[in-house]
């Protein structure tokens, strides 16, 4: 098992199935479907199997020792040049305990979206193969180890994503898709921007004794690998970390999304059909702030240190910023989508704490939000898929129309409300908790608790005025649930159920990661005092 | 008998209802009678609480059976070393109490509500929720440690709401549920704020491990000051489930849910977990903490009573008493009578379920009529509804022979003495005259819907008594409010199997500098950690303060029971008249002193007017200036009508002109005139010389 | 000064010439066998080819007329843009098979491929001459050639409106560069630009006149790269020229033309080569600051003014520019690496670029039109070409996993290298600008769903394969990128430094 | 007595090249446009020949000079083909008129 490529396999099994999509008469539409649910299938399959080789002791973050399931070697290396020497940029994909969760969260919820694209019904082809292309970016992402190929990860699922918004997408969707398009865009430059910056300004010792430039984000983290006159590296005393920080944090923030670049959220989630919204909430926010994790983190610890309160600051903006918004909203598709902006600023809380619990939480919390949010679109999409208007004051009284469906939508909003049993709480608590433990983010996480509330508030003014009260006439033919929407709430609300009552397993799984980074960015600080560059 | 056997029955206890809820609720579509496997659980676990109740007070009476696992935890944390976070069962002899009066009315009212509900067209849906309250509230009552009791807290909460907005096809009955459920929250803020501070300060959740660091002396932040505030905040938790002013007002709303119900959660058990939190963390509070604490009760039991005495809706009458009756508990806990707050815990359970469900049997024989004014006469057609009634509201006036005066006697005996030691008479006299209040308004309620004329004929025609299953309960719990049960002196329960034996007495851990002056120990032998918390001065305030509070309290009880005869049964004042006096007053009561209107102008509004500012400028400003931006690549940007209206609506902003205009200067510089272009070069080039030169 | 013993240096040119001459003859011989003209030509060309294969390595001068100053430079730079122009010219030639616009134009096509070689001989002699003489004579035998084969289509007003444009505004360009080199010969007494050389290290001429003289010049090698501010005929010619022609512009013309600036700027200027492959210029004249702020003024202009077209064609023109400001920016890190970045930029220019311009000119085919309204929908009548069309546009952009990525990857290594982040910001910003309108035309193609008229193209397979030739470089080199940079990288030699 | 020397061409030079230039702005006629250009490459060719006579730089200026009236010719022929077909198609040769191809 050791030796087979499983990363690679469950990274680009959805491009080998792009192809076959590719290869499959237009006519063959429910060929075209189940295939792409059984390679999604295959992939939740594999990252169970993923999971139960992994080995829950090994931390990873810096140390390519304890990676696990690493698949390394040279894809492009070219010598002789006169002035750097040797270009080298390596193949190298690896999971430790900060991706293992995403890898998972990927797999499921491309899973569940894969079956709720069956009723996707125009040019089916084209939608399925950039829904397998765009798989593949998200899952690259996650476990590419080598900056280059995490950036072209991260640049290949905008393609897809743009068309997935833009042709399926709704009334507006020429307008959302470019919307995202041009923002994600701007942010992936300031990260090419900086990965070149610290490309220039580490060195890797090969085997041979040479050393060279590297992408390794491993290698990027040692700081004894730096050179003297790379312009992000500390020993150069004019160097510009600093500024490459914010541009990197900027970056992922668009990602995330971090107020105030948030605002191509609440257009690409209401133009996006209901599967792409499921994953564009479930899995493509997490890139942002799973890069932040991986890599500004460790590379960049002693401005992370530095910079924690703001971060922390940005995180209360949302979360309570994205809540007002979410109360406003009549759409409710957009309100979901704020509440996305809101539950993100949980993750970036946690993070800011730089503490186990804290980063625990965060990303736990990035798995969480993921699931739930994904509930919670499908749940639009269920309602949408019948009555073809989103207008929250349009309906009423559902809950004794559709009795199953309101019971699962019961589940997910107050799973986002953060009710204990729920996933959503123990993500949240342990994010106060931990940020409640760093005296820098402390006051910022007290005031941050604000979020509960309002969560509470504009989760529960929706459920009324859709659910409750008495049934509007109009939506008085509206049937329950189907067997399909069955497929699709069911999983997600036993890993919900059983992630709120039973974490450990996803705690344990971070566990020595998450230690680990803390602790190294803790140690690192003390190498950067050492160099007199804070 | 092993302790291991109370532990196995607690879970059984706490895992039955679930057991109930699941199964019932998976189940309650396909088969009709499933509700009775889910009273079958009820019966179960009652029993199976019994049993723990009399384990444990003849088994292990003295001592705390403690048991946990760990349910997730985080190894070798760099800063904070291991991290265990522990599910556990704490069993003392106020568990076990506790645990029996909340199986007890948990199964009467499960029992009643087989008659209440039925026809119901989620009948099996209801039975499920019942479930997992009393699933939830087991739960904080066996808790050992602070979050998870504020996991069950939210449960409770959660059950609530489902129960409150039960028939929430009405519009004021889910909307009474996301009030209770949103201003809990406010309360729950506090609480997890002051969670928050225990679990930095201790790295645990247990109480009894918090207890012990604060004992060894360490305190949040090091200052006694965030000890108080963490009791504070901590308390918070209590405002908010126990409808303690300000939070108050989710309660009289709450009454839109079922009446058993109500008399459940909302007068027996769920409010009073409130209560029981108070008493979880007795050992914490500071002085300041308790005054604080004594102050929001004593309010809570006044307002309440004077809102009271005008209402005439037979449930918000009760909900407000409820309020008042809790205010007082919580007022007892903050002057320090620990054992008479629980004491008046338990009577206060049996009694307003007694009184709520004999309400509700009388709303079932009107038919869902719950406006007094249209009642009256019903004495006789519902006997046992009226006898049980009027036992149990003697007992929360406080007349001898019932449970209520004894507990109640205590309490104000207690306000009594700690006004006398320190001067805070404000508390005693609030407590007499809410006691007057009290006794008025509970018989102004007899009186107008059992005594006299029947008002509405039609209804009063269809009206009898309640099935057995209803009266059953009823009778059940005015048994209970008999002083019988609790000690065999009708006037004094100090004797008493219950507060002698019973219920222990309370632990102070805080630094012995921020106790109360007669919680300090009095003698030099008593080492200052010692767990003992009365000194001799405060046991001879408590005697001296007994028999004056007794004659007071009686004296008051007896005259605002009086008075209700005057007004209402003997008419010998006119009540209209009266009335029109004080019509100021008599509307202010009658508006609830406009709490709601307040909240509603103030946090309500103000929270959404905020929101649609925010969205708003969301819309317009922030997306505005993005899009201008983009109008910079934009402006430009004819072929997008959608995009041109959004930026001329946003704020366009200065880039975006400047980058339409060079967006345009360029394209206008391309005139397809080969002269100009020429003309453009060698002016290029002429400037180019000109820079560079 | 032996000339016959240089000849062998120059056997790709003559094999052009011959091939030049032979279509010629075949023409006037064979009046009715016009499609065994494209053949002919081909032929040369991979002649031509096989002959530049053998010659890469070679570092000699030819036609020497003292120790190290000679007329030619046979050198690896011009090696490799002799490379990318024949496989320019391939293709081109390719096109031309396919094109209506050509193949409207019945009994010409003897003058047009005889025309397309001469092209070639021009550029071909651009990159390698090394006396300014021969750059403006090599420069004017491309020029006219183009002259004529952008109004190639004499009954088309569009072509001989661009035509007419061309030729003047690249009369008074070159009349310009040759005033400026006389200048230069004046102040220095030679045209060789090594000997220009040594005479700069020797004296101290700075003058007015001298830095007027190399403006002067720059507005002819500007001319041809098209860039700010000696770009405007650019959007107007490529819009009216036959498609084949506009191509051909667009990637081999401007390859020579950067080709001869690169020589021209280290030739006349270099003194030195400090660590990290950085070269020391002499003072005269700060290329750097000149070259970034040409760029810079070039790539937004042509961005910025691209989002504004409705034509296709003229928003390739102006993408050009666009990309020419790119290219430009790696000459002006002046430095190895920098034009390495330039080499490997133009390697994959020409495959996407080419690509693009084929698309557009099979769909112009069909529908008779460029304009990006008439794509509507599109993407769904002819899915192959409307992928190919994304595939190429995405590239253009610099999106990974194209080869594009690669293209703007390093020069924004080059960039940051040598510390122009500021630079690199805007150029990057600029990236994101274009995405707006490359992506506007697969918006038109997907997005905008009315199809009211579904074209069907049936794909000839010769086009098929030119397409798969064009697309899987692009492809390939996106995600295996190794030979190409092997290769930029051994040809940034320049003959005598 | 003034000596002729190589200022004095110079001067010359500078005035037929601008002269060209503003020939070439100003003129609407096409042909006359052509004429300016020719103007410019006669301007440099007196540079390339008075510098060539004055500088002491052998005959190289004056082999140019050679060079570029050959080209010249070729280039005026051409763009005279040119400039007639323009004729053909839009009965004009005004400059300013040919003016389809813009923004």
């Amino acid at each position: 098992m050791t030796n087979f490529p499983i990363l690679s396999l469950i990274t680009f099994l959805p491009i080998l199935g792009m192809i076959v999509v590719l290869l499959i008469p237009k006519k063959q539409e429910l060929a075209i479907k189940s295939l792409t649910i059984v390679i999604t299938a295959v992939q939740v399959v594999l990252a169970i199997i993923l999971l139960m080789n992994y080995n829950y002791s090994l931390g990873g973050i810096n140390d390519i020792k304890s990676f696990q399931f690493i698949e390394k070697f040279r894809w492009i290396e070219i010598t002789g040049f006169s002035w750097i020497g040797k270009i080298k940029i390596d193949y190298f994909l690896g999971v430790d305990g900060l991706s293992m969760p995403m890898v998972l969260l990927t797999a499921i919820v491309t899973f569940i979206a894969s079956i709720s694209s069956w009723t996707i019904d125009k040019s089916l082809k084209g939608y399925f193969a950039m829904f397998l292309l765009l798989d593949t970016g998200m899952m690259g992402v996650f476990v590419a180890l080598d900056f280059f190929l995490f950036y072209v990860f991260w640049e290949l699922m905008l393609l897809p994503m743009y068309f997935l918004i833009g042709i399926w997408g709704g009334p507006r969707r020429e307008y959302a898709a470019i919307k995202f398009f041009l923002y994600t865009l701007l942010g992936s430059v300031l990260i090419l921007l900086v990965m070149i910056g610290l490309y220039f300004s580490s060195m890797e010792t090969l085997a041979d004794g040479t050393r060279v430039f590297t992408f390794n984000m491993l290698e990027m983290m040692n700081p004894a690998n730096y050179t003297t006159g790379g312009i992000l590296s500390p020993l150069n005393p004019n160097n510009l970390r600093f500024i490459a920080y914010i541009g990197l944090f900027i970056g992922f923030a668009i990602k995330i999304p971090m107020f105030p670049f948030h605002t191509w959220l609440p257009d690409a989630h209401v133009e996006a059909p209901t599967a792409i919204s499921v994953i564009l909430a479930g899995v493509l926010l997490k890139m942002g702030t799973y890069g932040i994790l991986r890599i500004s983190y460790p590379i960049f610890p002693e401005i992370t240190k530095q910079l924690v309160w703001y971060i922390a600051l940005f995180g209360m903006i949302n979360i309570i910023y994205g809540a007002f918004c979410a109360m406003a909203q009549k759409d409710f598709k957009k309100l979901i989508a704020y509440s996305s902006v809101s539950h993100m600023g949980y993750v970036m809380l946690g993070m800011a704490a730089l503490n186990t619990m804290g980063i625990s939480g965060a990303i736990l919390q990035m798995f969480n939000h993921g699931t739930i949010t994904a509930m919670l679109f499908l749940i639009v999409g269920v309602i949408y898929d019948r009555a073809h208007i989103r207008d929250l004051d349009s309906f009423g009284g559902l809950g004794k129309q559709m009795p199953v469906y309101t019971g699962f939508v019961t589940v997910a909003f107050f799973a986002a409300i953060g009710l204990p049993g729920l996933s959503g709480f123990i993500s949240e608590a342990l994010v106060f908790l931990g940020g409640f433990g760093n005296d820098i983010t402390r006051v910022l996480a007290v005031i941050s608790t604000l979020g509960i509330l309002l969560g509470a508030g504009y989760m529960l003014w929706t459920l009324q005025r859709v659910f409750l009260g008495p049934l509007n006439e109009k939506w008085s033919s509206l049937k329950d649930m189907d067997f399909r929407e069955y497929a699709m709430l069911v999983p997600l609300s036993i890993i919900i159920i059983f992630l709120g009552v039973y974490p450990g397993p996803m705690l344990s799984l971070m566990n020595s990661s998450v230690n680990t980074m803390v602790e190294f960015i803790e140690k690192a600080q003390a190498f950067y005092q050492t160099l007199g560059s804070l | 008998m092993e302790s291991q056997f109370l532990i196995n029955t607690s879970l059984y206890v706490l895992f039955l209802p679930l057991l109930g809820f699941v199964v019932t609720l998976l189940l309650g579509k396909k088969v009709k009678s499933i509700y009775l496997f889910e009273n079958l659980v009820l019966i179960l676990t009652f029993i199976a609480s019994v049993l723990i109740l009399y384990n444990k007070l003849v088994n292990f009476p003295d001592s705390k059976i403690v048991s946990e696992v760990e349910w997730f935890g985080f190894a070798n944390t760099p800063l904070f070393g291991d991290i265990s976070i522990k599910l556990g069962i704490m069993i003392d002899n106020i568990t076990a109490m506790m645990l029996f009066v909340v199986a007890l009315i948990s199964m009467l009212v499960h029992l009643y509500s087989i008659a209440y509900m039925k026809g119901d067209e989620r009948y099996n849906r209801y039975f499920a929720y019942l479930g997992i309250f009393t699933f939830s509230m087991n739960g904080i009552v066996l808790t050992h440690n602070i979050l998870m009791m504020y996991i069950f807290w939210e449960l409770v909460g959660l059950s609530s709401y489902l129960l409150i907005g039960f028939w929430f096809e009405k519009k004021s009955a889910s909307d009474a549920g996301k009030k209770a459920f949103i201003v809990n929250r406010v309360g729950d803020l506090g609480m997890f704020a002051g969670i928050l501070i225990l679990f930095f300060t201790y790295r645990t959740f247990s109480f009894e491990e918090i207890f012990n660091s604060i004992s060894a002396g360490v305190l949040p932040f090091n200052s006694t000051f965030w000890l108080s505030v963490t009791g504070i905040l901590l308390f918070c938790g209590a405002i908010g489930k126990s409808a303690q002013f300000p939070l108050h007002v989710w309660l009289p709303d709450a009454m839109e849910g079922p009446t058993p119900v109500s008399a459940l959660i909302h007068a027996a058990t769920m409010v009073a977990a409130g209560v029981y939190l108070v008493i979880r963390i007795f050992g914490l509070l500071t002085a300041d903490a308790m005054l604080f604490i004594a102050v929001i009760g004593m309010i809570s039991s006044f307002i309440p009573a004077t809102i009271a005495l005008t209402q005439n809706d037979i449930k918000k009458v009760l909900a407000y008493s409820t309020i008042s009756q809790l205010g007082y508990m919580i007022m007892a806990l903050g002057v320090g009578a620990y054992q008479f707050a629980f004491f008046h815990l338990v009577t206060h359970a049996f009694f307003k379920a007694a009184l709520f469900l004999g309400s509700g049997s009388v709303i079932h024989a009107m038919h869902h009529e719950q406006d007094i004014r249209y009642m009256g006469g019903l004495r006789k057609k519902m006997p046992l509804t009226y006898w049980t009634f009027v036992i149990s509201s003697l007992a929360i006036a406080g007349i001898p022979l019932t449970s209520g005066f004894l507990s109640k006697d205590g309490i104000l005996a207690s306000s009594l003495a700690f006004a006398n030691l320190t001067g805070h008479w404000l508390f005693p006299i609030t407590g007499f005259l809410v006691a007057l209040l009290t006794a008025f308004y509970m018989f102004r309620l007899i009186i107008i819907t059992f005594h006299g004329e029947p008002k509405d004929h039609h209804k009063f025609e269809h009206a009898h008594e309640s099935p057995f299953v209803m009266v059953m309960p009823l009778v059940v719990l005015a048994t209970l409010s008999v002083f019988i049960w609790y000690t065999p002196n009708p006037i004094n329960a100090d004797q008493g199997w219950v507060l002698s034996k019973w219920i222990e007495k309370p632990v102070l851990h805080t630094p012995v500098e921020t106790r109360f002056d007669f919680m300090k120990p009095d003698t030099e032998a008593t080492p200052e950690n010692e767990p003992i918390m009365y000194s001799t001065i405060y046991t001879e305030a408590m005697h001296h303060a007994h028999y004056p509070a007794m004659f007071i309290s009686l004296f008051v009880a007896i005259s605002g029971i009086l008075l209700a005869f005057v007004f209402y049964h003997w008419k010998k004042v006119n009540v209209d008249a009266l009335t029109e006096r004080i019509k100021p007053l008599y509307t202010f009561s009658l508006n609830k002193w406009y709490f709601d209107e307040l909240y509603d102008k103030t946090f309500v509004s103000g929270t959404l007017l905020l929101s649609r500012a925010l969205g708003w400028f969301d819309l317009k400003i922030i997306d505005g200036i993005v899009n201008g931006a983009a109008a910079a690549t934009k402006s430009l940007s004819f072929f997008i009508g959608n995009f041109d209206r959004i930026v001329i609506d946003g704020f366009v902003n200065l880039t975006a002109y400047l980058s339409g205009f060079f967006g345009l200067l360029f394209r206008r510089i391309q005139t397809g005139k080969v002269q100009t272009y020429i003309v453009l070069v060698i002016f290029s080039i002429v400037i180019l010389l000109f820079i560079f030169r | 000064m032996n000339f016959t013993s240089d000849l062998y240096l120059i056997y790709p040119e003559i094999v052009l010439t011959a091939t030049l001459i032979v279509v010629v003859l075949f023409d006037l011989i064979f009046k009715r066998s016009q499609s065994w003209l494209p053949v002919l030509s081909l032929t040369g060309i991979l002649a031509a080819f096989i002959f530049v294969v053998m010659q890469y390595g070679t570092n000699l001068p030819a036609f020497e007329y003292s120790t190290k100053n000679s007329l030619l430079s046979i050198d690896n730079l011009s090696t490799y843009f002799k490379g990318i122009i024949l496989v320019t010219s391939f293709f081109i030639v390719l096109f031309s098979i396919f094109s209506s616009e050509i193949k409207s134009c019945k009994d010409r096509h003897g003058e047009y491929y005889s025309l397309l070689v001469g092209m070639m001989i021009g550029m071909f002699f651009l990159v390698s001459s090394n006396d300014l003489i021969l750059i403006y004579l090599s420069m004017e035998l491309l020029s006219l050639s183009s002259y004529v084969l952008s109004g190639f289509v004499k009954k088309s007003i569009r072509n001989s409106e661009a035509s007419l444009k061309y030729v003047i505004y690249g009369s008074v360009s070159s009349g310009i560069m040759l005033f400026g080199i006389s200048l230069l010969y004046g102040l220095t007494g030679t045209t060789n630009l090594n000997e220009i050389n040594t005479i700069l290290r020797g004296t101290n001429v700075i003058d007015i006149s001298f830095i007027l003289s190399i403006f002067m010049i720059l507005a002819g090698f500007g001319f041809k790269i098209s860039v700010v501010p000696f770009h405007f005929w650019t959007p107007d010619v490529y819009e009216g020229s036959p498609i084949t022609i506009t191509a051909y512009l667009s990637v081999a013309s401007k390859a020579a033309g950067f080709a001869v600036l690169i020589r021209f700027i280290k030739s006349v200027f270099f003194s030195g080569i400090s660590q990290g492959g950085y070269w020391n210029l002499l003072s005269y004249f700060d290329w750097q600051v000149v070259l970034v702020l040409i760029s810079i003024v070039t790539m937004t202009l042509g961005n910025f003014t691209a989002l504004w077209q409705d034509n296709l064609k003229r928003m390739l023109a102006y993408s050009s520019i666009a990309h020419a400001g790119y290219i430009l920016l790696g000459v002006a890190v002046l430095s190895d690496q920098g034009i390495t970045s330039v080499l490997i930029y133009f390697a994959i220019y020409m495959f996407m670029n080419l690509g693009a311009f084929l698309v557009v000119m099979l769909i112009a085919n069909k529908i008779g039109s460029e304009n990006i309204d008439d794509y509507r929908g599109l993407g769904y009548s002819i899915p192959f070409l409307g992928t190919v069309l994304a595939i190429f546009l995405v590239s253009l952009t610099g999106l990974p996993p194209t080869a594009g990525f690669i293209a703007k990857l390093y020069l924004f290594v080059a960039l940051v290298d040598a510390k122009m982040i500021v630079v690199a910001i805007i150029a990057l910003l600029n990236t994101v600008v274009s995405l707006y309108y490359y992506i506007r035309v697969l918006k038109n193609m997907y997005l905008v769903k009315d199809v009211i008229k579904t074209v069907h193209i049936q794909l000839k397979p010769l086009s098929f394969v030119t397409i798969l030739l064009l697309v899987i470089p692009v492809l390939l080199f996106g995600i295996y990128f190794t030979p190409i940079v092997d290769f930029a990288k051994l040809s940034i030699q320049i003959l005598g430094l | 007595m003034v000596t002729v020397g190589l200022t004095h061409f110079l001067v010359i030079s500078t005035l037929l090249f601008s002269m060209g230039i503003y020939a070439i702005i100003t003129r609407k006629n096409a042909v006359m446009v052509l004429m300016g250009v020719e103007l410019i490459l006669n301007s440099a060719n007196i540079n390339f020949i008075a510098f060539s006579r004055f500088g002491n730089f052998g005959f190289n200026g004056q082999l140019i000079a050679l060079f570029v009236i050959v080209l010249a010719a070729a280039e005026a022929a051409i763009a005279l083909a040119i400039v007639l077909n323009i004729y053909k198609n839009l009965s004009t040769v005004n400059v300013d008129e040919v003016d389809n191809l813009k923004e």
